[in-house]
């Protein structure tokens, strides 16, 4: 489970930079979904499964969806900076 | 520990975008990467070390041996909060780019800080 | 460039302060007080299996009136945002129209989410998951709906009548309380029944449900004026 | 029959009204927009209700759920945080009657839902007695703010909403981090819990909590660094907003922070740094105020000012010090939202919130000219207004064991009170003396907006003649804060 976890949070923190990083917007949106559904894997690890529905279904999914709607309705990449 | 660790670097991620980046996407998934920081963080100081979660679904769980339901209930509260203000967040990039035609914050005339 | 170093500074100080106190509190080392009662006394005193859901919606009840509410102000917020004013006709872009598959598979799913998401929110004393799991998943079938229709919309009235009747069966259940010898709110006044049957638990499974509905009311219409936004043109102010 | 001395009421039944506005929004289209006169005024009805009881008890404290306050959440009132939920509850009905002539802007029925939410959740930030309800009813606060702010939809409002938003949202993630340090370290969430628990832990323990804490109410309550959306928020908010935000927000905030010092974190090495925030607050506020030409703008600077002035009275931590701020947290809150709802309605007849554009308006909006002349002379703190006597307590209670700094202090109070009577005085005088260059028809503002103002503007006249027992009942509060009675109180009552 100790192994699990060093991988998932490295996994994590991997995302959260890329979903900096990205000039995409859309794929930067898409990687704050997937740290979110990292963290709702290690919500799971650590017992705290009604979080991990939660995080899952409103912080991945829901906030996702309602990030690319706004990508879409304005720029698809970040300029410079 | 290593939890605690992920957490403290979400939040720094996060507060790094919200500060250094011009973009208003990058800015709210700043906010996001933070919010979901400290989710982590609650979560983590609740656990116990090999505990269960805090449900008696079946005989035989002791409520000794159960992770602190506590910081869930929190995180629960927590992360529906952050949703409504990123949902409220995104309709005002939304409408920030209509008026102004731009995402940049440098071009947006008085956003800074 | 210096602003950069300057704040990864601030930053290093702000990671420094949260690990130097939270090494006094290591990982996995049990810190209950409170919660320990909770866990002994949780599922005599309010009947639920899931003792989240009794701390949610029991103890700490009042905080998730407050979640609600501001669940319920950020879609509001969003609706001023969006709001088209009156008159003003809708326009479709042109958006390519989602593929056969796409549409007649959502249609078929669609039924099912709902399934789920109402088991989910059901089942929320018992079980993982309960009323704001539940309504975000049925939410996501709206939002499933939206994509593969593009046209659609929703009724808006009837989801703010489910919005304030879902609060408003919130608020009474809770100011009930105050009219029993008891005098406290939200006083869990219903029979407790036996443990891990779906009527159990008091009025915790009622609240759950009204949370559900107004959840998924309020992202159902907070996605609704997000997509509007996307497909539809003009008006505005 | 309930009894109506229960403090959760208070927050209750806006929330029953939040919602009923939400079911009957598309039927009863109009005719919402008087649901929350009727929520405030049953609100203040409550806080009525509850004086004589917390006179009596010194606080009455409500429990939810049927458990003991350690296992649930409960609602407590003291002396303080009922004349405060008091005072918002008047605002909030003062304003709402304003709103029936003022709002005619669609979408009606979110708008005053919203603002129901609003005032409802500064109640509850005022009263509650568990520190993450605190989080929870600072959230309800800000979100119905951020879409308040928003509502005009121009492109100032947007922006400053968005600002507000971004901030108030790492206000809120710090206040979170804040609180579940105190959690972690005591493994409780009720305030006086915690308060009991803290003792044992050293200064490095409340001092990282403590510094989230004040991080995240500091933002919205305006304290120096941390106060940047706050003169673009004011403004672009609709001005019965304003008035709630400039009146209440910043004061509950502060008064969040002045409880939660005094109860949970009691070291005293950390006063004279919040001294100096508050003095930068106070000059930053007040200088900026002096240059503005946008009216609203410069009332909002001056709500900065003010609060620096307050939050340096507290900071003080003295009796007489607190006793100053609680009285200029009064005078503030009934001036300052009194102001606000005056020059809403001047905007509105002339069209444009630039204050050369104010000229004559004395002579032609006799009436609303008159109490705004009256709110200015109290925030300026002139003799026989209420203002005075809370800015003459701060300066004796500064003078009261000086040092050096004390008495710069003092001096740089009676300065920035010079430059605050400067620009209202230069406001008033454009109003009085100034000469109309167009010729608009400008009238008297319509009966029901100038109902609202006359009533704050009685009670804020009535607070200066005789001020007595404000006076001693603040002394009261403030000596059950500085002795810790607070939480004997709660011991005794609440059972823990």
């Amino acid at each position: 489970m100790i192994l699990v976890s060093w991988v998932l949070i490295i996994l994590m923190i991997a995302l959260a930079i890329l979903s900096i990083e990205l000039k995409n917007l859309i794929a930067a949106v898409v990687a704050v979904g997937a740290v979110s559904l990292v963290i709702s894997l290690l919500f799971l690890l650590i017992q705290a499964p009604d979080v991990a529905m939660a995080e899952a279904s409103i912080g991945a999914a829901l906030t996702m969806a309602i990030y690319i709607i706004g990508v879409r309705k304005t720029e698809r990449s970040e300029k410079d900076g | 520990m290593i939890y605690y660790v992920g957490s403290f670097l979400l939040i720094a991620l996060g507060l790094y975008a919200v500060i250094i980046k011009k973009n208003l996407i990058k800015i709210l998934i700043g906010l996001d990467l933070i919010a979901s920081g400290v989710n982590l963080l609650i979560i983590s100081i609740g656990y116990v070390k090999g505990g269960t979660a805090p449900i008696f679904s079946r005989a035989g769980l002791k409520a000794s041996m159960m992770v602190d339901p506590i910081p869930q209930a929190l995180t629960l509260t927590a992360i529906v909060i952050d949703a409504s203000e990123m949902a409220l967040a995104v309709a005002f990039v939304v409408l920030l780019y209509k008026h102004y035609g731009t995402l940049d914050i440098k071009k947006i005339r008085s956003l800074k800080w | 460039m210096v602003r950069k170093v300057v704040y990864s500074i601030f930053l290093a100080i702000i990671v420094l302060a949260l690990a130097m106190f939270f090494a006094a509190y290591p990982f996995g080392k049990n810190k209950m007080t409170v919660g320990e009662y909770y866990l002994n006394h949780g599922v005599a005193q309010t009947g639920a299996a899931n003792i989240v859901t009794s701390v949610v919606l029991d103890y700490r009840g009042f905080d998730t009136l407050g979640e609600v509410s501001v669940l319920f102000a950020a879609a509001a917020g969003v609706a001023i945002l969006f709001f088209l004013a009156g008159g003003t006709k809708r326009e479709q872009e042109d958006l390519t129209k989602p593929n056969f598959v796409v549409r007649v598979g959502s249609r078929i799913i669609f039924p099912f989410i709902l399934l789920f998401g109402s088991y989910i929110f059901i089942h929320g004393h018992l079980t993982p998951g309960g009323g704001f799991q539940g309504g975000s998943i049925i939410a996501s079938g709206f939002l499933l709906l939206y994509l593969s229709y593009p046209g659609t919309r929703t009724n808006r009235d009837g989801l703010s009548i489910i919005e304030g009747l879902a609060g408003l069966t919130f608020v009474v259940l809770g100011l009930i309380g105050l009219f029993l010898p008891q005098y406290s709110f939200l006083y869990n006044f219903l029979p407790k029944g036996t443990l891990n049957t779906i009527v159990s638990a008091g009025i915790l499974p009622i609240i759950y449900i009204a949370i559900g509905f107004k959840v998924a009311s309020e992202f159902a219409g907070i996605v609704d004026d997000m997509m509007c936004q996307v497909i539809c043109r003009g008006g505005g102010k | 029959m309930v009894n109506l001395a229960n403090p959760i009421l208070l927050v209750v039944i806006p929330l029953f009204f939040t919602f009923l506005i939400a079911l009957s929004g598309s039927f009863l289209k109009s005719g919402v927009k008087y649901l929350p006169v009727i929520a405030f005024a049953l609100n203040i009805i409550v806080s009525l209700a509850l004086i004589p009881e917390v006179v009596k008890n010194g606080m009455v404290i409500a429990t939810t759920a049927g458990f003991k306050p350690p296992f649930a959440i409960d609602m407590a009132v003291d002396k303080l945080g009922l004349f405060l939920s008091l005072i918002a509850s008047l605002l909030g009905f003062v304003a709402s009657v304003y709103n029936l002539f003022y709002i005619d802007e669609e979408p009606q029925e979110k708008f005053h839902a919203l603002f129901t939410l609003l005032v409802a959740g500064l109640t509850w930030m005022i009263i509650t007695g568990d520190i993450f309800n605190l989080f929870v009813a600072f959230e309800v606060t800000s979100i119905a703010a951020f879409g308040l702010v928003g509502f005009h939809r121009d492109k100032g409002a947007i922006e400053a909403g968005f600002k507000y938003l971004v901030m108030g949202s790492i206000g809120g993630s710090f206040l979170l981090i804040g609180i579940i340090m105190l959690y972690a370290a005591t493994g409780t969430l009720n305030i006086v819990d915690i308060a009991q628990k803290t003792s044992n832990l050293t200064f490095q323990q409340k001092l990282f909590p403590f510094a989230m804490i004040f991080t995240g109410l500091g933002i919205e309550g305006a304290l120096f660094p941390l106060n940047a959306w706050l003169p673009d928020a004011h403004p672009a908010a609709p001005s019965s907003v304003s008035s709630i935000l400039s009146g209440i927000m910043t004061t509950a905030a502060i008064y969040a922070i002045i409880r939660l010092t005094n109860t949970i974190f009691d070291f005293n090495q950390i006063y004279f740094f919040l001294m100096i925030f508050a003095l930068l607050t106070l000059i930053f506020g007040e200088v900026s105020a002096f240059f503005q030409k946008d009216i609203k703008r410069m009332l909002a600077y001056s709500t900065i000012g003010q609060t620096g002035l307050f939050f340096f009275a507290f900071s003080l931590n003295t009796v007489n010090g607190l006793q100053g701020a609680f009285m200029q947290m009064v005078n503030h809150s009934l001036s300052k939202g009194m102001l606000f709802l005056v020059v809403g309605g001047m905007i509105m007849q002339v069209g444009s919130r630039n204050i050369d554009d104010f000229a004559g308006l004395g002579r032609k909006m006799k009436v609303s000219s008159f109490f705004l002349a009256i709110g200015a002379f109290s925030l300026m703190g002139l003799p026989p207004f209420f203002g005075f006597w809370s800015k003459l307590k701060i300066i004796f209670a500064a003078l009261q064991n000086a040092n050096a700094f004390l008495v710069a202090s003092v001096v740089i109070i009676l300065l920035m009170s010079v430059v605050e009577g400067a620009y209202f005085f230069k406001l008033l005088q454009v109003m009085y003396f100034g000469k109309q260059e167009k010729d608009v028809a400008v009238k008297e503002a319509s009966y029901g907006m100038l109902f609202s103002v006359v009533v704050l503007g009685t009670v804020l006249l009535i607070i200066s003649f005789y001020p007595a027992p404000v006076i001693n009942f603040m002394h009261k509060a403030a000596a059950e804060i500085i002795n810790k009675n607070y939480i004997t109180l709660a011991l005794k009552l609440g059972g823990l």
